[in-house]
């Protein structure tokens, strides 16, 4: 493919990945990158199932899964959780999510995780590459936000709810924020909806998980465009099918996780109770 | 009187009659800066659940606000001096997923 | 749900699909509406695979399934088509995409179609409410709109290659435009790119079928929402991760097809010779 | 002069060294309508492959033209007289999927 043969690839890949090593900016060496690659989606609902299956079909090296430790596949799910089937309601969603990979792609290594907690998050985060926050609560997005800022692995966060989704990088750069750089205060538990609680349309997180793959391709595999989502967030009305694309801050000097003078100790952290609204950071608290 | 473009997203749109953008006149002497556009809408424009917009006097924690596509953050926050014609968004940041 | 439960709606469905029927504009009454509604996917490759994933998932009544003849699942398909699978590689396309609608929804009542052609376009549009156009041909794409201009069968139409995309709607009101309307002639066959020529990154595809199957919920079960992509084109740049929506023109009254004076038959004309630049209309020739 | 804001997509940016817009100053009274910008793009800016921009003296089919977004068909086609600061696109339409 694209002139050079690579002697890395071998047939049988290049036949699997040839419609991407046509790509100019991509081909055989971005291939390679990705092969390479460490990817932990935290998540297998309606964002983590698009996005962990394209990056699968793309030929990410090794894609880490994790959710909840009980959290298996449920009837209600399966109108958007994409990876997952009818015959295996009830089955773990990390073990279901893994199966549906190896049917597209037996070349990927999976890892498959029991928890991502505040006892093991920053150790799960420090060896992968790059995170895919698919989540679907607050007290999650926190961790998996501290995590990655804390062990400076990039941060692919995406969400979504009714009909409306959002997508950015976290902790990309030096210069990139966190998500508590944008968000230092969870909001009061009586404006957060969930998919559960608010509905959703299924094409809608699907939209964004796939869009998580397509950057994180593009990331892995340093095809060096132009622009990305870091310091960009990308607004999806589902309603009117439209997108938008703002600026956003830089890394703050003050965030409670990435600033100078950060104390916040993740395995000590109360995720939940921060969440739920009851407890916020009080520096003067921390000073006395 | 300054004209804007208010633009509202990731549910907020259900305080204002699930309108998500629409364009006000305020009036200058007393509406000059984003937090007095803040108090405004608070007082002038949301009949009910005031706690989705305001908290502890301010704007509840989750809100994104942007000038013309850009975070407050970079330009003086709720001092930022309101000019003829903004577009001043309000998006409420999505946790499901 | 949505305070009227109503009694055409099964408690397992209710369970099923109700993350939609949380959302006020869908509610039972879209439910009912989709599950009485038959949609076409032309094509199930990396645009009719997540579309009809997602709208099997949602519960449309009865899908159609088509793809040329002799279409079977190949190894460079995997990395963007992901309702196949490495086991079903060799087996016909629709065959394998019935396989995973039946796995995530078995409600869904599957049509699968030897082919879309001249002779049979016209019958098969007929008898569904919604096509979705997500083939990858210049032929292909003038004989879909041509069948649904004839038959006023509103027409998705979604289309993808290296990192772009586009979406509109086609046939949707009398008012609508067709394919011919806007591409009057097609264009000279050394200037257009398939997938499988120029390659394409998986996920672009993906987020444009995934689209498809968003809007198709949504004019399905009568959201009525402010705006929708009749007479507006979605632009999706893929390198950037950017979209903008551009307004395109009315129904032509002089177009070839769905203009007053149309003389174009559809099994009589040479979709393939037209399509390569050969032949096009000639109203002169007609006339004489 | 006037100053246009060019994009180029579906592809065509390949005749623009992969740039997909660029800001162009052209002589007022020579480049008047978008007829005359194709003709100005033909023979200042494309170096290679015109058959993927012009066939037979014209726009070649399967290239949707904008300006400022709206269909030029909407405003007068070719004839539509360049306004300064106009933004005017040439997408080529895509068929694989
Ligand atoms: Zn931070
Ligand atoms: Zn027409």
């Amino acid at each position: 493919m694209n002139g050079d043969s690579n002697p890395s690839i071998n047939a049988s890949d290049v036949e699997r990945y040839s419609r991407q090593l046509l790509i100019p900016q991509f081909g055989p060496s971005g291939q390679q990158k990705l092969e390479k690659s460490r990817v932990l989606v935290v998540g297998l609902g309606g964002l983590g199932c698009p996005a962990a299956l394209y990056l699968a079909g793309a030929g990410v090296g090794t894609i880490g899964l994790v959710d909840r430790p009980n959290d298996v596949v449920e009837k209600s799910n399966l109108h958007r959780q994409l990876a997952h089937s009818e015959a295996r309601i009830g089955t773990n969603k990390v073990a279901s999510a893994a199966i549906a990979i190896q049917m597209l792609n037996s070349n990927v290594a999976i890892e498959k995780h029991e928890s991502f907690e505040p006892k093991n998050a920053v150790q799960l985060a420090s060896s992968y590459n790059l995170v895919l926050d698919c989540t679907d609560n607050v007290a999650s997005r926190y961790l998996v936000s501290d995590a990655c800022a804390v062990t400076k692995t990039p941060l692919l966060s995406g969400s979504a709810i009714g009909t409306d989704g959002q997508l950015t990088f976290y902790c990309k750069t030096a210069d990139s924020p966190c998500y508590r750089c944008i968000f230092p205060k969870p909001p009061p538990s009586s404006c957060v909806g969930s998919c559960d609680s608010a509905g959703v349309l299924g094409p809608v997180p699907g939209v964004i998980g796939t869009l998580q793959a397509l950057e994180a391709i593009k990331f892995l595999s340093c095809m060096n465009l132009t622009e990305d989502l870091d310091r960009r967030m990308l607004l999806f009305d589902g309603s009117t099918c439209t997108f938008r694309t703002v600026k956003i801050r830089s890394r703050v000097n003050g965030c409670d996780m990435c600033g100078e003078s950060s104390q916040l100790e993740i395995p000590a952290f109360d995720y939940e109770g921060f969440a739920r609204g009851g407890k916020s950071i009080d520096k003067k608290a921390l000073d006395v | 009187m300054t004209t804007l473009e208010l633009q509202f997203g990731g549910g907020l749109e259900a305080l204002f009659s699930h309108k998500k953008q629409m364009e006000v006149r305020v009036p200058d002497e007393s509406v000059r800066t984003i937090k007095d556009l803040i108090e405004y809408i608070r007082t002038t424009l949301i009949r009910e659940r005031h706690d989705m917009f305001i908290s502890q006097g301010t704007l509840r924690p989750g809100i994104l606000v942007l000038v013309n596509d850009v975070d407050w953050e970079l330009v003086d926050a709720r001092e930022y001096v309101l000019k003829e014609g903004d577009h001043i968004s309000f998006i409420s940041t999505l946790h499901g997923g």
